[in-house]
């Protein structure tokens, strides 16, 4: 069902827990669908330094989110606002096609941290 | 890495003495029993044997059983014949909102057609409210339908008091045995039922062979249209290696039900024990008085954790379960099951099936119970609801309309 | 005695590559494909792989390939499903009268419905006309029903035609291609069908599996409803051998039918020959150019003596053949295909097919054209039609009675 | 299918064939169902001293007619007209149930046969 990829960031999650005092924190997904995964991130200079994630979900949403923290270190905010849904996804060597709309959330979530971050800062 | 299954609910391996009995019909005695010739009269007799071992399954006469290609086609038949068969009588059905969706999604078909049914609403526990079911008979029934176990939580349902309303009203009544037949005693004379269903894969005969019980002199129309096979009740060339299968299955079960009931049951009771006392915030769902359960199934929330996640991480270390959630059964809503039971909707997506079987053993037992607390605390630690301290967000409309566009 | 089984049109044996393909399936990968976990994940690629196979052998995408339990539900999901989807656009079914009972009686059944059903008639080579059909065509007309190839007479039908004249009216096209495919090329998307069903058990997979070419972006309504399997095209859980044994008996047909086709071919030929120079009185039955029927099959009827019978003394020196006389068939007409085609009743009742396969010898054939001469004048002499100074006699009410009865 | 008796009178049949100048004819059946029954009768004496049959139709007709011919022979008129088709049956240790209709007919064949001897005597 997931590829090797997918399995190795499930089973092996990168950075997960949440930042405290985080520059910014994003929320999205919801437990009708089964899926609710929340990004905390801290900035500095509009560069990512960390990121940290929590979800709850199945396999491809925690996949999706341990991917996305990896890929979004280090960049820029606007470079990581960039990046899409479909772009985790393929870092993960593709989901299973019922898993692409309510479980490949994490750019979303990751948008919704940085948009919590620059309300507060700016 | 050792293996646990106890996903025996979903499906069960072939039984060795059940594939033993069915290789002889496969290259040797392949005959199509319709066959005046050799080949065609050598598989004949194998056929009304086995007819005979599901006849004493489900106590009726052999004449009483349908051979089918599985329990879905036995429920559809079931629902669809009698439908189309009563439809001058009546066009009320009867039915409950925890089916299996053989039963459901046939139900809701018919309703497109003019046919009005009745959910019945269960309990907190997953029970029905018997008065219910009585108030709502009007004198357009003409089914209900009331499965005799239910396979996510292993209610057992009071099949015996529905048939005794059933005959009280002159209304058909069907049950989906699937779950069940082998596990329990089923006893369709005893409990007054017309049709009962049950399927060869759930209880160690192989997948793509079912039977029902038909009373004798119930009026049914056809599901399956075209050859006289099964006096004319079901077309289609007899799978002759399954319907083999299915017999000696059933015999298997009939003589073995005692013993593996005790069996199973114990180190269910066990597996349950262990889990409550040792997990907290865990949910049982299913009634909780244990004999009002199949011995095997043990269905628990285990809050804040949506279920394939964990059945992923069970996997890693070669536990086999099932779950309620979405995301395991295509579909993107959780369990209807518990959603009838009024289960609250991260409870929902949380629920995890164990359902055992008699190859499972204590040992096996000792190690879920030795792993599980570290696996659900690790995906706790991951989850952004556990500690949350603000509300847990709900509803999506999106997700709700990709949900209708698949069913 | 040597057995002879000349009866593949009825049903095959399964073949040794396909049985071992399949062994795994049922005791050790048994796991259920929609499961997540490792008994689940185990036999999903398999289901896929047999998807692959099947598609390779009708020249489709795998994912116009819907899995089945067998070749009657295909014929009735393909026809009811249709029916039902496009009920709003029309009510009008095309089909021949020469259909296996599986369309037959599903289209008898949508009359009963308010759908209205052409019967093609055939000629006394049991062939259409092309003409008619396109004639039948109104703007109604939601379905053309045409088999690929006649199981009791081999006759081939001019798919390829047909689909042009569906295509041209923007009919939707089904056929039943049980028996063509495995034995000669069949193409879908050459022939523009849009539906077409198969059986595994005419192709040396076992009893009990089907499938169904639906083409990509056809609108069909459920036949089996229920779970989510073949993304909610037909519900139950997958018969996983019996896929997988389905997959590689497509393979190997596709691999082996050029040379199955001539070396069956080649003995069928001799049969008929020889049946046709040795005996009196013989009527060969299906289109008389041997390019238009099957490779494997020879219909033909032994004048005054009735097939169960013949059958029977076949039966006992080992040869395994079958017959169109009702007798045989549970019901108490002969064969609807002879009558059709206008063959004499006392002919239909002598009609009897050897459908051979590529397990059948030169030997074989030998020995049936040493054996049956005698075996035809045995009966005949028993027969008081032989040599008749008087009329026969030919219809009873009564019996029309019971048949009704039982149909 | 069939029971050994049946199997044995149909591979064996006895009496087939034609008596020539008999003392009465009788034929049932028709070509519709597939099963035609002729049977010939030699009586003295208002004894049957010799029964032929000619049979096209399933086993079960062939193996009726070969057992009425023999459960015929030696009885007298009156006895061979309370000879009913059950009977044949029964002598053939039974029938599968579709047989028993149209294929169970020799008794009523030599029924036909007797009264057309009763019609040319009497
Ligand atoms: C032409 C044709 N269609 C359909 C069928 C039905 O197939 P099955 O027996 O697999 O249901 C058969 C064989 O019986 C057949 O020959
Ligand atoms: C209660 C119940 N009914 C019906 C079915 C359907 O059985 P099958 O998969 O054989 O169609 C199942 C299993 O999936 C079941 O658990």
């Amino acid at each position: 069902m997931y590829t090797e990829k997918v399995m190795d960031h499930f089973s092996n999650p990168r950075n997960v827990g949440e930042i405290e005092n985080a520059s910014g924190v994003g929320e999205v997904g919801n437990a009708s669908c089964g899926d609710i995964m929340r990004i905390s991130l801290q900035v500095e200079d509009d560069v990512i330094q960390d990121v940290k994630f929590k979800t709850f979900g199945c396999g491809a949403a925690i996949a999706t989110s341990s991917m996305v923290t990896e890929l979004a270190i280090g960049k820029t905010i606007d470079e990581a606002l960039i990046l899409t849904n479909q772009a985790v996804a393929e870092a993960l060597d593709g989901l299973p096609a019922a898993k692409m709309h309510c479980s490949n959330l994490a750019a979303d979530a990751l948008h919704e941290a940085i948009k919590n971050y620059k309300e507060q800062n700016h | 890495m050792k293996k646990i299954y106890m996903d025996n609910n979903a499906t069960t391996a072939v039984k060795p003495e059940v594939l033993e009995a069915m290789l002889p019909y496969f290259c040797e005695q392949f005959g199509n029993p319709s066959s005046v010739h050799w080949a065609g009269q050598m598989v004949g007799g194998a056929i009304e044997k086995a007819r005979g071992q599901v006849a004493k399954l489900l106590n009726c006469a052999s004449a009483e059983v349908i051979f089918l290609s599985c329990g879905s086609e036995g429920d559809n038949y079931a629902i669809k014949g009698t439908a189309e068969a009563l439809k001058g009588k009546g066009n009320h059905i009867i039915t409950t909102a925890v089916e299996h969706p053989a039963v459901l999604e046939t139900c809701e078909a018919l309703e497109k057609d003019g046919f009005a049914v009745t959910y019945l609403k269960v309990d907190q526990d997953g029970m029905l409210d018997l008065a219910e079911l009585e108030a709502a008979i009007t004198d357009k029934t003409i089914l209900i339908s009331v499965m005799w176990a239910n396979n996510e939580t292993g209610n057992i349902f009071p099949i015996e008091k529905i048939g005794e309303i059933a005959k009280k009203y002159k209304v058909r009544f069907h049950t989906d045995a699937v779950q069940a037949a082998g596990k329990i005693p089923v006893d369709v004379r005893k409990a007054n039922v017309d049709m009962a269903v049950i399927s060869g894969h759930k209880i160690g005969a192989p997948k793509g062979v079912g039977a029902m019980y038909l009373r004798r002199g119930t009026r049914i129309s056809r599901f399956m249209h075209g050859g006289h096979q099964e006096r004319n009740r079901r077309a289609g060339t007899h799978n002759v290696p399954g319907i083999v299968g299915l017999g000696v299955a059933c015999e298997s079960a009939l003589q073995n039900m005692e013993k593996d009931y005790a069996y199973v049951r114990n180190l269910r009771d066990k597996l349950e024990k262990g889990i409550l006392s040792s997990i907290p915030e865990v949910k049982l769902n299913g009634h909780p008085d244990a004999d009002l359960r199949l011995p095997n199934t043990l269905n628990v929330s285990f809050d804040y954790i949506e279920g394939e996640s964990l059945l992923l991480f069970f996997d890693m270390i070669g536990i086999a379960a099932s779950s309620g959630s979405a995301c395991t059964s295509g579909s993107l809503e959780p369990s209807h099951v518990m959603g009838a039971m009024g289960v609250d909707i991260v409870l929902a997506h949380s629920s995890t099936r164990f359902s055992l079987g008699s190859d499972n053993t204590e040992e096996e037992i000792d190690f879920i119970l030795q792993e599980l607390p570290a696996i659900v605390q690790r995906l706790r630690e991951m989850s952004p609801l556990y500690k949350r301290e603000g509300p847990t967000p709900l509803s999506c409309d999106d997700c709700r309309m990709v949900h209708r566009a698949y069913a």
